[in-house]
């Protein structure tokens, strides 16, 4: 049994509830446990940046400070949260003036932060601490001849992701793991264009239809995420992309812990709660 | 026939070795005294400062003054001798360098003197009763002597003509010295005497190596092979940087040199001429490594300035 | 302590840290004045009688820099400097003296930034420390006849 | 008290502007001892050395301090003006208060109280100093060059023409360095093996030049004058002398799959083989990690079709080792082209058709793997008759001018692009050239004559690094094409440019090795690892060390015709050391003090040069002149003082730092 | 008519400390060694739709064309994929630079409204909450900003419901909301951005 701090975030709490249920049931079915940070507060994403920078840290700072307390490495499955607490623990070793102010304002509030607290993206527990092949072991309805494009997004590997900033190769791992073909993706890594789908929405879209009209030209029966706001934007927006631009993409996009709970045969992937539609061949897995 | 030449002995902070020292000289003391009157030595006979105090200026011929100026007492009588004597000579390394007694100014007065007289384990003393300046008895008060911070060396306080280390010096030093007075046969004033202008190596007839220092050893931790050089084997010997003059006598007897000669040559810092050697010596190609092998090499300031810490540049510990 | 300026004393190898010094110089890196330099061909001649002296005379601190070990214009002469540098250092913390106030540091003739950075580091490590003054607090401490007497 | 003269320099503005020359001065002539002190605007002037010369003869000066620049400056230049007013130079000291005081500070007062701390030092230090001579070391008249590049061929040459001999030693199998690799040089597109070829047989026939190939400098000592180099050769299983080089060897040996690094994997060698056609020297050598015989114990076919009988499979594997004695080395050990394959987002190793640019160099060469077609690969293989490209990309400055791998910029970057621009336009007609440069440095002689030239050859250069190459088409005419992504700067648009083969100048890095090398010979590198000159301006191809010069890209990245001109400059240097038959020595070497030294021997073990042997007779230390180098360090552990160095006695260096403590 | 005045700038209107107000960001005084290479640019997925490219973005700082950064829409239109900072040869955190920029016409009322307002109810929503909400957030977003386009979102919005993503409830507060206010209040305090 692997034990961890969990800090679910914003979204895996509203509008990304089936990557939480996915998660916690792959999680069990791998023998890891996720514990809820206590108490938890937002990582401030990137929009808290926008306003007050040691702001934004002390906030994060603070979901450390509880997690220090519990000595277990924090595990984030939403990319920003994952980059926002990195960043913090990065930057108050990197510039003591902050960290002056971070820890007063902690002090503040009663709290103190060590730095000793390792922050972690789901993805990366599985595939590295869990490991490839135990996932492979646990395999009990492989993917077969499912093509699927790994898109690993941007800040779950910049600028201190754990997989290569450029071409990262963890998903493909993953997805060959549980019996799928990876298909050469380009784009893994390249930005969906986050939360402008809500303040500059046609740039957004734009970005959004080069990854799809990428994976479509690859061939892709699914395109798999690590994070709710890309999700939400190549899921949710994808009409809305295909109105903008006359496309007619209709690619099912789903969250890597939906690929492994169908792998492994769970009982709930949450993939009949994604917008698009299931694809012929991501259809037959689901009801064979 | 001419006047008899006028010699003094005095004993200050010292152990009281050299006062043997000299009686080593055996019956060649009788040769002496028919051609010197002995006119003061405490430690032997008894004279009184009284009878010093009362003696005409330059009265006394050569006065051979061993130990360290250590208090008040020390220091009076070094000034009185001074002005009676035509010839002071510092005698024994606690004269000379300051000597075993100087070890102390590695330490604060308050310490020692509580080490001495409450703490040790040997001691017992419910009252904690500790030497005072002042004290009175039913007879009055009487005075004991000043304790210094620091211990000092005579020339620190005096004017000396000659220095005559060793601790002690050896007896055939001691009667060539003896001699040479008598004979009015004594070098330029400020010169050494009684000792070589080498280093103990000069009279060592230990053979080198040329090896490496890979770790240290205490005299006590191992048994050294004899006929090779000690340093060589790791122990911590001086004779390289101490005046010759002792013929090599602990090192005949398989220990190494404690420096009891002081500084040899040019050298200006004994301690720092050890540690220069010694450090060039250790095989070592990293600050770590040689860190690691000087470990064992400890209490250096004990070691290196053993007789010598009044004579070193830095004389004593100061605490920041 | 703030108006505290420190003397250093600085023994430079000529071929590496001298040089490297100069470097310094030559691309206008800016460190403090409080720092003079002594010349010696390699940091193997640096004797520590000297570093003594020189805190006896006034120095607040000294500063020996020398070839990186390996690279040695004498092939190996910076190895007994740094042979003889923790033991010296150990003897003046016996002595009350603030180890931090001698320090051996490597600066290649390429390393103009570095001798800076050095430099100025040692500056306010000393500065920190406050003046030694060693000849006056030596007198301080030493009695007299006179005191005796009072 | 000696009679001292002090004379303080103003060095223009460079010390005038922040110390206060005219305070010090009046501080120095109230110093003990200074009976004439005097300031000048430049003192290493003419003028300024006149000055000094005439004071010494006018005021009777018995020691000379002069406080200007570093003494690794213009230490010898005073020295020789005090001589030339007939007093020994070594009476003289020099302060430095640039270098070390004006240039590190810009507060005025601070910067003069330190000149005079650093002049009062300089005053009490050379009251002790004695008159010394300069000795003299023979030189053995012999060169040692490392690296057979194109630099090292000019420096043997250079060397060996005044028949002197000369020791060439070259890692690889043939000498030629980078240049072999070469098909033409900018900006004047001569051919390369034109012009290298002929000099490469020159070195190799020459009677004074003993080419080592395919073997290492593995130990140097000794010094100045005379080196002991031991050389280490590298088994070949072929014995040279007997070779005659027919080739027929290379023709039957049955292992034909072995990656040529002559040609970075492009194209395939035998187990027996010669780099390159024109390798020299041209005989074969035997790769014993793929050769038949040594791995499975069967073929020695190369053995059977080998009349003059050369091949020897019983040659030590260790090699063998032979040392040489020389006067001086020329190093000229070259760089190494950096491998991008950590920059993935441009594709290099992941998408077919990205090159380096040594290896596209090898793509436009007639004898390379594609007989000098630029062609795109074929099912993932380079080989002739490939599809021509309709549109390249030249990008600049990877791993240069990038402080994520080197800051430095490559210098010849630029150039070959150009060069390349050319070739592809000449080579494939019609071909689109993209050049993508950040800076176009054309800085040589008639390299923006060049850069002219194909402006008028309508190559599309664009100003913008590249961002990325990709092979994700989103755009008509994208597909089954790689497209440049890049900002046009000048325009001020972001462009997606479709291209069929890219390539990276990618920057020239230190050679593999070059580390260890420099501490075989005791030499210094910069922080970027290249080897460090004496001085950048006026002894740039000098090292640290005596005797040991730079040439070519070892000491920075470089282009033919300044590799040449740095052979050239280092050949001469060795020369007027090795024609002059002896070099001068510093006399500030150690001694003894023959009432003091007792004999202990702790100094003899230190020495480095074992120049400190027993006198057993007298059982006393002696140092003997000619091998001390004087660095001092017996000096410093002799416990009794007994050793003393010349020039750097423990009273002058007391009294220097006494003057330092003395300042206020 | 208009008289026609010459597209020159004139130094005088220029702000060349404005290059100063970046050093607040960590690590901003390395936008000085910037070489105007152009990778930022070229890497950013956003910069086709910016006013100005990021590279233009960091001359123009230099030039001290504060109010025309400012009130560019790049500082808005970047989203925070920090491809051009892992690029840049410089070692400029071009990301953070952004965000300082952001701050710094937040700080002013510049820029795009619709962004800043964004961020705004964002921090708002944690500075009361403690957490996100993001129905409130888009909800209380909409509202400001375009009241008619949150109508056109119906259809998404009933999309997410019937796909059982959008759960109905009032937001919850973090038990610790009294701490994160002290924290929050603490660095207000400090004055620092």
């Amino acid at each position: 049994m692997r034990t961890y701090a969990y800090f679910p975030g914003c979204s895996l709490k509203a509008t990304a509830t089936p990557y939480e249920t996915s998660l916690l049931d792959v999680a069990g079915a791998l023998d890891v446990e996720f514990r809820e940070l206590d108490d938890w507060n937002c990582c401030g994403a990137t929009a808290y940046f926008s306003i007050r920078e040691t702001l934004s840290h002390a906030i994060s700072a603070r979901n450390l400070a509880i997690a220090e307390k519990g000595g277990l490495d924090l595990v984030a499955p939403c990319s920003a949260c994952y980059l926002g607490l990195s960043k913090t623990n990065h930057y108050l070793q990197e510039f003591p003036e902050l960290k002056r102010r971070v820890d007063g304002a902690l002090a503040a509030g009663g709290l103190a932060y060590g730095g000793s607290v390792r922050v972690r993206h789901a993805l990366e527990v599985f595939v590295q601490d869990v490991g490839i092949d135990a996932i492979e072991d646990r395999v009990r309805k492989p993917l077969d001849d499912l093509k699927v494009a790994g898109y690993a997004g941007c800040q779950m590997v910049r600028p201190y992701g754990f997989d290569d900033a450029e071409v990262p190769v963890v998903l493909d791992r993953l997805t060959a793991a549980l019996g799928g073909t990876p298909v050469d993706f380009p784009l893994a890594s390249r930005c969906c264009g986050g939360a402008q789908v809500m303040t500059n929405q046609p740039v957004a879209l734009a970005m959004c239809r080069e990854l799809l009209a990428c994976a479509e030209g690859r061939k892709a029966d699914v395109i798999v995420t690590t994070c709710p706001l890309c999700h939400m934007n190549l899921d949710l927006f994808q009409g809305k992309v295909n109105a903008a631009f006359g496309t007619s993409f209709h690619i099912p996009v789903v969250f890597f812990t939906q690929l492994m709970a169908l792998a492994f045969g769970l009982q709930r992937t949450g993939i009949d709660k994604n917008i698009v539609p299931a694809s012929p061949t991501l259809a037959g897995l689901m009801a064979g | 026939m001419a006047e008899k030449l006028r010699l003094g002995l005095y004993w200050a902070a010292s152990c009281g070795g050299c006062e043997i020292a000299v009686l080593e000289i055996g019956d060649r003391i009788l040769d002496l005294i028919q051609v010197a009157d002995i006119v003061f030595w405490p430690c032997v006979m008894d004279f009184k400062y009284d009878d010093v105090r009362a003696m005409p200026d330059g009265h006394i011929d050569v006065v051979l003054f061993n130990g360290a100026i250590r208090n008040s007492e020390n220091e009076s009588i070094a000034r009185l001798l001074r002005q009676k004597c035509k010839v002071l000579v510092a005698f024994g390394s606690c004269a000379v360098e300051g000597g075993i007694p100087a070890l102390a100014n590695l330490y604060a007065l308050q310490s020692l003197m509580a080490r001495a007289f409450t703490e040790s384990e040997s001691t017992v003393n419910p009252a904690g009763t500790v030497p005072a300046p002042g004290h009175h008895v039913p007879e009055g008060e009487i005075e004991l002597p000043v304790i210094y911070r620091t211990v000092r060396r005579l020339q620190d306080v005096v004017p000396v003509d000659y220095f005559m280390p060793g601790c002690p010096p050896t007896e055939k030093q001691i009667w060539a010295v003896l001699q040479a007075i008598v004979a009015g046969a004594l070098p330029p004033v400020g010169s050494h005497v009684g000792c070589g202008d080498r280093s103990v190596c000069d009279e060592c007839k230990r053979e080198k190596r040329q090896v490496r220092i890979e770790r240290f050893h205490r005299p006590h931790e191992i048994v050294p092979e004899e006929g090779w050089c000690l340093l060589e084997q790791g122990i911590v010997c001086m004779g390289s940087a101490t005046r010759s003059g002792c013929e090599a006598r602990c090192l005949d007897a398989n220990q190494p040199c404690r420096g009891c000669y002081g500084p040899a040559g040019r050298s200006m810092d004994q301690g720092a001429a050890t540690l220069s050697a010694v450090g060039s010596m250790i095989a070592a190609d990293s600050i770590e490594k040689a860190e690691q092998i000087l470990r064992d090499f400890v209490d250096p300031a004990g070691t290196v300035y053993r007789f010598g810490m009044s004579n070193s540049l830095l004389v004593r510990r100061l605490d920041e | 302590m703030s108006d505290f300026e420190p003397r250093i004393v600085a023994f430079l190898c000529s071929w590496c840290s001298y040089t490297g010094a100069d470097l310094a110089g030559t691309s206008r890196k800016k460190y403090r004045s409080n720092i003079i330099p002594i010349r010696v061909m390699c940091s193997g001649r640096v004797d520590p009688e000297w570093i003594l002296k020189a805190f006896r005379d006034g120095a607040d601190g000294v500063l020996v820099c020398g070839c990186h070990p390996g690279d040695c214009h004498y092939i190996n002469g910076n190895h007994k400097t740094l042979g003889r540098y923790p033991v010296v250092r150990r003897m003046l913390a016996q002595f009350g003296i603030h180890p931090d106030r001698y320090r051996l540091e490597w600066v290649s003739a390429a390393e103009g930034d570095r001798y800076a950075k050095v430099v100025d580091a040692m500056i306010d490590t000393v500065r920190a420390l406050g003046p030694l003054r060693w000849k006056d607090r030596l007198a301080a401490a030493t009695d007299t006849l006179a005191d005796a007497r009072s | 008290m000696p009679r001292i003269g002090v004379f303080v320099c103003h060095c223009g503005s460079n010390i005038g502007s922040v110390v206060h020359v005219p305070e010090v001065v009046q501080f120095a002539s109230g110093l003990p001892g200074v009976v004439h002190a005097a300031e000048h605007k430049y003192m290493c002037s003419d003028p300024g050395q006149e000055m000094i010369r005439q004071a010494i003869r006018e005021h009777g000066l018995e020691r000379v301090v002069v406080a200007s620049c570093s003494p690794l400056m213009h230490e010898a230049t005073f020295r020789k003006t005090c001589e030339e007013a007939g007093l020994n130079g070594f009476l003289f000291q020099m302060a430095n208060i640039r270098e070390q005081v004006s240039w590190v500070t810009e507060d005025k007062a601070r910067a003069t109280k330190k000149a005079m701390a650093v002049v009062q030092a300089a005053v009490h230090r050379v009251v002790g100093h004695v008159p010394l001579q300069v000795g003299t070391v023979p030189v053995t008249p012999a060169t040692l060059v490392i690296g057979g590049g194109v630099a090292g061929i000019e420096a043997a040459l250079q060397v060996a023409s005044s028949g002197t001999r000369v020791h060439l030693v070259e890692r690889e199998p043939s000498i030629g360095g980078h240049m072999a690799r070469f098909d033409k040089t900018f900006p004047t597109l001569d051919c390369a093996a034109c012009i290298l070829t002929p000099k490469m047989v020159q070195a190799n026939t020459h009677p004074m030049i003993t080419v080592h190939a395919w073997s290492e400098v593995v130990e140097v000592s000794g010094f100045v004058g005379s080196f002991k180099v031991r050389i280490h050769h590298k088994a070949t299983y072929v014995d040279h002398q007997k070779c005659t080089g027919c080739g027929a060897c290379l023709q039957k040996c049955p292992q034909r799959k072995i990656p040529s690094e002559f040609d970075y994997g492009m194209m395939n060698r035998r187990a027996i083989y010669i780099p390159f056609a024109q390798a020299v020297p041209n005989k074969p050598i035997i790769d014993r990690e793929h050769c038949q015989w040594f791995q499975a114990g069967k073929c020695r076919i190369c053995e059977k079709v080998c009349e003059a009988k050369a091949i020897d499979y019983d040659q030590d594997p260790a090699g063998w080792t032979e040392e040489v004695e020389v006067g001086n080395i020329i190093v000229a050990s070259g760089m190494k082209v950096m491998q991008p394959t950590d920059m993935k987002h441009l594709g290099y190793g992941r998408l077919p058709d990205v090159y380096t640019g040594i290896e596209f160099e090898r793509l436009c060469h007639a004898s390379g793997p594609t007989e000098g077609h630029i062609v795109c690969k074929t099912g993932g293989v380079v080989k002739a008759g490939g599809r021509p490209p309709k549109a390249i990309a030249l990008v600049h400055c990877i791993g240069s001018r990038d402080q994520q791998h080197h800051a430095y910029c490559s210098r010849v970057c630029c150039m070959y692009a150009l060069k390349y621009a050319h070739l592809v336009k000449e080579h494939v007609p019609g071909c689109e050239v993209y050049d993508f440069y950040i800076d176009m440095r054309c800085f040589g002689k008639g390299y923006e004559e060049f850069y002219n030239r194909l402006l008028r050859e309508d190559v599309r250069f664009v100003r913008g690094k590249v961002a990325e190459v990709t092979d994700a088409a989103l755009y008509p005419g994208e597909d089954g094409r790689m497209v440049v992504r890049v900002e046009d700067t000048l325009v001020g648009a972001v462009r997606r440019i479709p291209v069929d083969m890219v390539v990276l100048c990618s920057a020239l890095e230190p050679a593999e090795g070059a580390k260890a090398l420099a501490q075989t010979l005791h030499m210094g590198c910069s922080s970027d690892g290249f080897y460090l000159e004496r001085h950048p301006k006026l002894a740039p191809v000098s090292t640290a060390s005596a005797g040991i010069f730079v040439a070519g890209c070892c000491q920075g990245p470089k282009d033919i015709p300044d590799s040449v001109a740095q052979g050239a400059a280092a050949a001469a240097q060795a020369l007027a050391m090795i024609m002059k038959g002896q070099v001068e020595v510093e006399p500030t070497t150690a001694h003894v003090i023959d009432d003091l030294c007792s004999g202990c021997q702790i100094c003899i073990p230190l020495c480095p040069y074992e120049a400190i042997h027993r006198d057993e007779a007298r059982r006393k230390a002696y140092v003997e002149p000619a091998l001390c180098k004087g660095c001092g360090t017996c000096v410093g552990a002799c416990p009794s003082g007994a050793l003393q160095q010349w020039g750097f006695d423990d009273t002058q260096i007391l009294a220097e730092l006494e003057g330092i403590l003395a300042a206020r | 008519m208009e008289p026609l005045l010459p597209a020159i700038r004139i130094e005088i209107g220029m702000k060349p400390d404005f290059l100063e107000e970046i050093f607040e960001v960590p690590g901003g005084e390395k936008i000085k060694e910037c070489i105007q290479c152009g990778t930022c640019s070229g890497s950013c997925p956003a910069s086709p739709f910016m006013d100005h490219a990021p590279r233009r973005i960091i001359a123009m700082i230099r030039a001290g064309m504060r109010d025309d950064v400012l009130s560019s829409n790049t500082i808005w239109m970047c989203a925070s994929c920090y491809l051009c900072q892992v690029r840049c040869p410089a070692g400029i955190k071009i990301t953070d630079i952004m965000y300082g920029l952001k701050r710094i016409a937040v700080r002013e009322g510049k820029g795009q409204p619709s962004s800043s307002e964004m961020a705004r109810i964002f921090v708002d929503n944690i500075n009361r909450f403690g957490r996100n909400d993001e129905r409130l957030l888009i909800f209380r977003y909409y509202l400001k900003t375009a009241p008619t386009m949150f109508l056109s979102y119906a259809p998404l919005g009933i999309a997410m419901i019937t796909h059982g993503l959008m759960s109905f409830g009032l937001p919850e507060r973090i038990r610790g909301i009294d701490q994160l206010k002290a924290i929050i209040r603490k660095v207000e305090e400090e004055g620092v951005v």
